[in-house]
């Protein structure tokens, strides 16, 4: 999928969640519950790419996502 | 000089504007007031003199000069207040129309206005409404419905806001005491409902005026704002802390808007459209709310009741008819006007008596009492006191209190049609039996005038005036059976039927 | 009606905006304002009272003093109700016809129409007659006509 | 004569359909009343008009105005009854029965009088019985021998309406006023039910006459709801389907396919033929009331566009070859399986339809998670309430509006917001003008000026015509003045919600950014305007949150949905009649197509596809492993087909070329991949891109449930046997078999069943409950067996109610030199969403191309005139459309509705979309125009439309 697509949704996201609190995990719940994982595989390698692009909660949601599906 | 020309539309339709004009240059000071209600002695021109007001009846503009030189004395009627045939009457409601200037508060209240309202304000609404339950005064329009108990249901309804609607909508040909009120004396009528809305907690009052009465209006609108003017009206009724508005609407041409849901239909800007009862209007009324409607005569006794309490209307009439009656005397009378006196009197009294029989000498063949929705009556009727339940029993209808006079020269089949006629032309179309019934009607009637299977039509005249008696939704159809039963009843030679 | 028309009428009609209850109102005094209610002018008065077009279509057709088109420049009504009748206004309708005014259908003639109408209130003069509002006693054909014509110059 | 063809003894109570008619409507009251009618003695409510009391109790009395949808009238006279103690003869129908009342309704007089005024009524009315189209339906008919008239002594020589010209300018029914009996059921049903006060009596007394304003009934106000039709006592109001083909001789009752209201009718047949559809009194969601798409526009569905055999070719440029059901399937199931063994398992994905049944929808995504063995299913609920799904979930605990739609009946306060329910939702239009017209009070939210802003005897108390996309600053700001102003409710937010997230919120929304005064500057609503609206919301009594596609379709849909539920909780007003929150469904089955499972991250009923205990029941019931990761939503796969990854779909009852924003893309998307399956009525526009054509079924032939947008689960009922032969379920389990995973099922009960045995929410669901019950709001088990009108009644379902913070994001579209208008779009009420069915009915009479409204300053300045070809353009792409000058619209917002694929309004909308669904941005389009090139002007003119209709 076009990776800029994702990475426009991914900003959106960052934009619209609100909830207090750990916000990198309620994107990176919010990711797991709707994208497929080759989504968010292609997203991390984007961030990877370019982490200046994204928010810290983006590059952190990332990273937790990303550790999951290693694990 | 203080001369008093009438500008009642009677008047107007005799010339007296032409000879008010004619005063113009002269020192006379013109009062223009309402009519005494003497038709045949109109323009009726009255000079004020010491001993009283002196009437100079038929005057012409041409007689202006030989009046002021106090020369007039052929069309003399001598004191207006001695004349006797208004010595007679006992006038009541009608006690200020041709005297006062209509338009004036002072005039108003110098002759006894605001009496009735001042008493008012000083009592509860309990009180007010038990005077007038107490004076035994019935509604004029027609149906003679207790008004006491009828302001006592809108004063029991609970609502944010109450109306009192004045049906001045007088339709009926043979009846004009409502426009004669309102032209020569309608601050009486803004008093009655005046006291109507304090005595049932309404603020707000609508008087629905035919619009055939343009001068009626244009006087109760004038008449009005001057109430405003003097503190009459409004946020603060006589200072009081009681408020009352009030403005008058136009009908738009229909007869059946005399009928009160449909007059109310009619205020509400639809078409007047008879509405159902229940729920009576006294407790879904104007937009829905608790409302007292009643008639001009109605609303105008009021303020007479209160002022001079309800014994003394009370103790005027016969059994359950209590007060005056202002009756209307039209149509082929030698002498028409209006004949306010307590009921009880006889038609014969009124006809021949006050009426003087008919206008063009020929012997009077029937009356109609009440409007188009009233019997006609032959002089077998002429001993019936003028009352709610004896004429009932005469057959006939009281109604607004019209009576016309026909000659011998009048065809009863021709009349009898009209009825159906007029039913057809002005039904609002509701109800089936006024709707299609009042045009089988006159067909039928011109089947039997046809001698066409005359006795067959004859039967189905029968059974169409009862289903219009039984069926209709309001007056209008079911009392139109009325004077078509009693005319073929009375005069079946009319109708060509061989008895 | 021109634009200009229906924004002047729109602005008589102001006095009722949004007022359901104001139909006739608004109908009586467009017919003031122009003297009969053309048809467009339903759409405005619909519009300002904010009902529907058919209400005021109804109520336009239920009244009879409403007319569709202009108005002849004198309007003669004649009574022809019972207490007129008792003194010959059938009599006197016959002879208006013959003359050419023919009350029932209200047909213009010249710059006259002549209407019936049922009862004016003065029913011990009959019969009675308006001739453009103007109260008239003890009508015959002649003296209808002539004032008519007097009025309608 | 010939009109007495029936003289039986009693009165029939009944009404055209067979349903009773007790005459006047039910009393309300609790206090009950006992009343002797005819020597019997009942007890009814008070209230109760001695008509109803006496039809209730078996005692049919005479009526000809009277039916029990309307208020009493009293004129026709045929109920005239006896009362003791009262004088004359009251009509039962306008007199209600009081304690003790002793009625009689048959005596001889009675008796005389109902002949006498029926001996009126055939006076004026044609003696064509045997020939009249309503023969058989005839109430006039019916009471003529009931009262046993004989004969008419007036004869027919006298004055009548015989002669009356017949208006057939109404395409679906005809007005024959010769018939008429002027018992205004016809002015009444337009003015009490259906709100558009269309109908008056024209003249009055014997000219009494039904006239549409003095028009003729297509140019009139008429919406040609039907409601008129179904009144009329008589033949004078006739549908011409009755008129050309004969009384219906059957009937089975169903559920309409268009919108999300879900009106119960009755199809009433002459044999195999469809006669017409006839609103049901006992539907749940209708009470009676139909829309001229459902009452009348059912011909698509024997239109001769209709494919009914299944088609393949090899490629899309090839022509169609029409081959057996057999090959079809084999045909896909091979393709679908050659593509998976190239590209793999994830490569192939599905759409299902909200526009099929629940148990058609229900196949289809099992087909996908079983036989395509992935998840990579998502509906067409996907473009339009998505985030209604997402807000409501996340703040309430369920994906589905709050109230049923008789709720309305008691708000106080209606909250309206990007909603068009008088076009849109016309039978709940309605519905909600009635409650108005008691006295509610309306806010609407909408940058177009709807007829509920202001239309006969509806005036909005506030219009806060914003400017598109900016949806979240005006519930912030309405929020903002409630909790700076102490209008919260504390109490039932102590109570019911979540009072940490509450104060989180609250701290949050009551930032300056958020007040009026700030959003005045964002959305162009005047701000004191915001505070009044606020104030009359939180302290008007009963507050109802109604909402539709205006407020979804925008990247800040969810934000939006979740701020309407922040102030619906903050407000108290949740968890009884009157209030709520209410999302108004575009489609029939959008709700059922969500509670399905056709979201490609959850299964039936809304669990999560992650959820392991939940995935195992399914795995074990279907047999299968299933993925717990969510597939691919249709954007992705659309994208995914552009880089070659996703390669086969399976498109169910959906256009999505026409109806999916940015065509040019979808386009590009479809004719990339290597397999289109398509299932519709008709070669639609992604046809165009399809290798496989599998005809569908139309509503007509379905056996199934609807499930409307309060959650009724409504029985949609074969009112005729499949025209390609095979229902859809059956075809799906075809296809699934084919692919490898055997499926079968005997009927769609069956289906049902299987849905309530593994969906919490439909538990006790079966086609003989809802056969007998009529009809059923889910969540239906053992907790609510008779269903749940009202939802959160005692608590919230996700435990405590959650505020959830709602940042006002500006969309990326914004107006600019380039593109300066804002273009919004919507829908209009003959015609629905694009057109498949209504542009192939004779609906098409009064709209019959999609034109651009605008502002007359933004015209001007353009040149360009009322009724002018104008081209529009957006960065994405450009089409044309005729002008509309009109003040519905402001000065910057231009609109249009997307109902003919060749004005084609999806060419111009952006691939921007709600940040948490991706449901499409389609209410925000940065567009420029300008006058076209006259050339273009012929190719849509009504003849043509006609033509093909």
């Amino acid at each position: 999928m076009d990776v800029n697509r994702l990475k426009m949704m991914v900003i959106q996201i960052d934009q619209n969640i609100a909830f207090a609190g750990p916000k990198a995990e309620v994107i990176a719940t919010h990711l797991r519950k709707f994208w497929t994982p080759q989504m968010r595989k292609d997203i991390f390698q984007e961030i990877e790419k370019n982490p200046a692009d994204f928010s810290q909660d983006v590059q952190a949601a990332l990273k937790l996502l990303h550790g999951e599906a290693k694990a | 000089m203080k001369v008093f020309v009438p500008a009642d539309s009677s008047a107007l339709s005799l010339g007296a504007n032409e000879v008010a004009n004619a005063f113009e240059g002269t020192d006379a000071q013109v009062i223009r007031t309402g009519s005494r209600g003497m038709f045949w002695l109109e323009p009726l021109v009255e000079v004020e003199t010491p001993a009283g007001r002196v009437g100079y009846a038929n005057v012409e503009p041409a007689d202006i000069p030989a009046l002021l030189d106090n020369k007039l004395t052929q069309k003399s009627i001598g004191l207006v207040t001695d004349y006797d045939w208004l010595k007679k009457q006992n006038r009541v409601t009608f006690a200020r129309v041709g005297v006062i200037d209509p338009l004036s508060v002072a005039d108003y209240e110098a002759h006894g206005g605001l009496v009735g309202l001042r008493k008012a304000l000083a009592l509860t609404s309990e009180q007010i409404v038990e005077e007038v339950t107490q004076s035994g005064l019935r509604g004029r329009g027609g149906a003679g419905f207790p008004a006491g108990i009828k302001w006592n249901t809108v004063l029991g309804a609970q609502a944010d806001q109450k109306y009192i609607c004045c049906n001045a909508d007088e339709g009926d040909s043979g009846t004009f005491a409502d426009r004669m009120l309102m032209e020569g004396d309608p601050l009486t009528l803004v008093e009655g409902m005046i006291i109507a809305g304090i005595a049932v907690g309404a603020t707000k009052g609508l008087i629905y005026c035919r619009s055939e009465y343009p001068h009626a209006i244009d006087v109760l609108n004038k008449a009005i704002k001057n109430a405003y003017a003097a503190g009459v009206l409004g946020a603060s009724v006589c200072g009081s802390h009681f408020a009352f508005d009030l403005e008058v609407r136009s009908g738009a041409g229909s007869y059946v808007c005399g009928e009160e849901t449909a007059m109310l239909e009619s205020l509400e800007g639809k078409r007047g459209m008879i509405r159902p009862k229940p729920p009576i209007p006294a407790l879904s009324g104007l937009y829905g709310k608790p409302t007292v409607i009643n008639n001009v005569m109605t609303l105008s006794a009021v303020p007479m009741i209160l002022a001079d309490g309800a014994a003394a209307y009370q103790g005027l009439g016969v059994e359950r008819s209590r007060g005056t009656q202002v009756f209307q005397l039209a149509g082929n009378i030698a002498k028409g006007g209006i004949v306010e006196t307590a009921f009880g009197i006889t038609l014969g009294e009124l006809v021949d008596g006050f009426g003087g029989g008919t206008n063009s000498g020929r012997p009077i063949k029937t009356v109609q009492v009440g409007g188009p929705l009233g019997a006609y009556l032959d002089k077998s009727a002429w001993d019936v006191p003028m009352a709610y339940e004896s004429l009932a029993a005469a057959g006939g209808m009281l109604g607004h209190g019209g009576v016309v006079v026909f000659d011998d020269t009048v065809n009863m089949a021709k009349q009898a049609r009209f009825a159906m006629e007029f039913c057809a032309e002005e039904s609002c179309g509701k109800c089936t039996p006024c709707r299609i019934g009042s045009t089988r009607g006159v067909e039928v009637i011109d089947k039997i005038v046809a001698g066409e299977d005359q006795a067959e039509n004859l039967l189905l005249l029968e059974d169409l005036c009862e289903v219009m008696t039984d069926g209709s939704l309001c007056a209008m159809g079911g009392l139109t059976p009325l004077p078509v039963r009693s005319a073929l009843k009375l005069y079946p030679a009319d109708f060509g039927i061989r008895s | 009606m021109t634009q200009f028309v229906v924004d002047d009428l729109t602005a008589q009609l102001e006095q009722f905006r949004g007022n359901n209850y104001a139909v006739l109102q608004a109908l009586q005094t467009t017919q003031e304002m122009i003297g009969f209610v053309p048809d467009s002018a339903l759409d405005v008065v619909a519009k300002v009272c904010n009902v529907s077009r058919a209400e005021v279509y109804g109520v336009f057709t239920f009244y009879s003093d409403f007319k569709n088109t202009a108005p002849a420049k004198c309007i003669v009504k004649v009574c022809v109700a019972e207490a007129c009748q008792a003194n010959g206004s059938r009599e006197l309708v016959d002879e208006l016809h013959n003359q050419g005014f023919d009350v029932h259908t209200a047909k213009q003639n010249g710059n006259v129409q002549m209407e019936q109408t049922f009862c004016l209130g003065n029913c011990a003069l009959g019969p009675a007659a308006l001739i453009n509002g103007q109260p008239i006693a003890r009508a015959t054909a002649k003296k209808l006509i002539e004032k008519a014509n007097e009025v309608a110059r | 004569m010939t009109l007495l063809s029936d003289p039986r003894g009693v009165a029939p109570i009944r009404d055209g359909i067979g349903e009773p008619d007790y005459g006047t409507p039910k009393s309300t009251s609790d206090v009950i009343v006992s009343v002797t009618i005819d020597g019997a003695t009942v007890q009814v409510p008070a209230g109760t008009s001695i008509m109803r009391a006496a039809g209730e109790n078996g005692c049919a009395i005479p009526k000809l105005c009277a039916t029990d949808s309307l208020e009493p009238f009293g004129s026709c006279r045929m109920c005239l009854v006896e009362v003791d103690g009262r004088k004359g003869t009251p009509a039962s129908c306008t007199t209600p029965v009081e304690d003790g009342m002793v009625v009689r309704t048959q005596t001889p007089k009675l008796g005389k009088l109902r002949r006498n005024v029926m001996e009126l009524y055939i006076s004026d009315h044609p003696l064509e019985c045997l020939t009249c189209a309503a023969n058989g339906d005839c109430e006039l008919q019916d009471m003529a021998g009931v009262v046993g008239l004989r004969d008419v002594r007036y004869g027919y020589e006298g004055e009548n309406h015989l002669g009356a010209e017949k208006d057939q300018s109404n395409p679906y029914f005809d007005f024959d006023s010769s018939k008429c009996i002027v018992c205004n059921r016809c002015v009444r049903a337009c003015d009490q039910i259906q709100g558009t006060l269309a109908l008056t009596i024209e003249g009055r007394g014997f000219n009494s006459k039904v006239s549409p304003g003095g028009l003729n009934f297509l140019s009139s106000e008429c919406v040609s709801c039907g409601a008129c039709v179904q009144a009329c006592p008589t033949g004078t109001l006739e549908e011409k389907s009755v008129i050309e083909l004969g009384m219906p001789t059957r009937t089975v009752q169903t559920t309409c396919a268009y919108c999300g209201v879900g009106c119960t009718f009755n199809a009433e047949l002459r044999g195999d033929e469809l006669i017409r559809m006839v609103p049901a009194k006992t539907g749940g969601a209708n009470e009676g009331h139909s829309c001229v798409k459902g009452r009348f526009a059912f011909g698509y569905a024997s239109h001769k566009d209709r494919v009914l055999e299944p088609m393949i070719r090899e490629k899309i440029t090839d022509e169609w070859t029409k081959v057996s059901w057999d090959e079809a399937i084999s045909y896909a199931a091979n393709k679908f399986k050659a593509i998976q063994a190239k590209y793999g398992d994830n490569s192939i994905g599905g759409v299902t339809s909200s526009r099929c049944t629940n148990e058609e929808i229900f196949t289809v995504q099992k087909m996908i998670r079983t036989a395509f063995g992935n998840n990579n299913v998502d509906t067409c609920a996907r473009v339009c309430h998505s985030p209604t799904g997402f807000g409501l979930s996340s703040t309430f605990g369920t994906s589905a509006g709050t109230q049923d739609f008789k709720s309305v009946n008691k708000s106080d306060v209606i909250l309206l917001i990007g909603a068009n329910p008088t076009d849109a939702h016309p039978v709940f239009g309605s519905r909600m003008k009635r409650r108005l017209r008691q006295g509610a009070k309306l806010i609407v939210v909408d940058p177009r000026k709807l007829d509920l802003v202001e239309s006969a005897h509806i005036k909005a108390q506030h219009h806060l015509q914003l400017q598109p996309g900016t949806n979240v600053a005006i519930i912030n700001a309405l929020a903002h003045v409630i909790v700076t102003e102490g209008l919260v409710d504390q109490e039932f937010i102590n109570e019911r919600c979540d009072t940490e997230a509450f104060a989180r919120w609250m701290k949050f929304i009551a930032l300056p950014e958020n007040s009026p005064e700030v959003v005045q500057s964002q959305s162009g609503v005047p701000a004191q305007e915001l505070r009044e609206a606020a104030r009359l919301f939180a302290t008007g009594g009963n507050g109802a949150i109604y909402y539709g596609l205006g407020v979804t379709e925008h990247s800040q849909g969810s934000t939006m949905v979740m701020g309407m539920a922040n102030l619906a909780m903050a407000t108290g007003n949740i968890g009884r009649e009157g209030v709520g929150v209410n999302p108004l469904r575009g489609q029939n089955n959008v709700q059922g197509s969500c509670d399905m499972g056709s979201f490609p991250h959850e299964l039936s009923g809304y669990r999560h596809v992650s959820d392991d205990a939940v995935r195992e029941q399914f795995e074990t019931l279907w047999d299968v492993k299933l993925l717990p990761d969510p597939g691919m939503r249709i954007p992705n796969m659309l994208d995914n087909a552009l880089s070659g990854e996703f390669r086969g779909m399976f498109v169910h009852g959906e256009d999505i070329a026409q109806s999916d924003p940015n065509t040019k893309h979808v386009m590009a998307a479809l004719e990339a991949m290597d397999l289109v399956v398509v299932q519709d009525l008709f070669i639609n526009e992604t046809a165009n891109f399809a290798h496989v054509f599998l005809p569908g079924t139309s509503f007509l032939e379905k056996d199934g449930t609807f499930t409307n947008a309060e959650r009724r689960i409504n029985r949609v009922r074969p009112v005729m046997a499949p025209k390609n032969g095979k229902q859809e379920w059956q075809i799906i389990s075809e296809l699934a078999t084919a692919m490898g995973y055997p499926m079968h099922y005997d009927n769609a009960a069956q289906i049902m069943d299987e849905i309530a045995s593994i969906t919490p929410t439909f538990a006790n669901v079966s086609f003989e409950l809802l056969d007998r019950v009529g009809s059923l709001q889910w969540p239906v088990n053992a907790a609510a067996p008779a269903g749940t009108p009202i939802m959160h009644v005692d608590g919230f379902v996700r435990g405590k109610g959650l505020f959830i913070e709602t940042p006002f994001v500006p969309t990326e579209e914004r107006a600019n030199r380039k593109f300066p208008l804002l273009l919004t779009t919507g829908r209009i009420l003959s015609q629905y969403n694009v057109g498949a069915q209504t542009r192939r009915t004779a609906n098409s009479i009064w709209h019959h191309e999609d034109v651009l409204e605008l502002h007359e300053s933004d015209a001007q300045m353009r040149g360009i005139k009322d009724g002018q070809k104008i081209s529009i353009s957006s960065r994405i792409g450009e089409t044309t459309m005729r002008a509309k000058i009109t003040d519905r619209v402001p000065a910057g917002v231009v609109y249009t509705t997307f109902h003919y694929p060749v004005s084609g309004a999806n060419v111009i909308t952006t691939e921007y979309s709600d940040w948490a669904t991706n449901c499409p941005e389609y209410k925000v389009t940065a567009v420029e125009i300008r006058p076209a090139d006259s050339s273009a002007d012929a190719d849509n003119s009504l003849d043509d439309v006609l033509m093909k209709v």
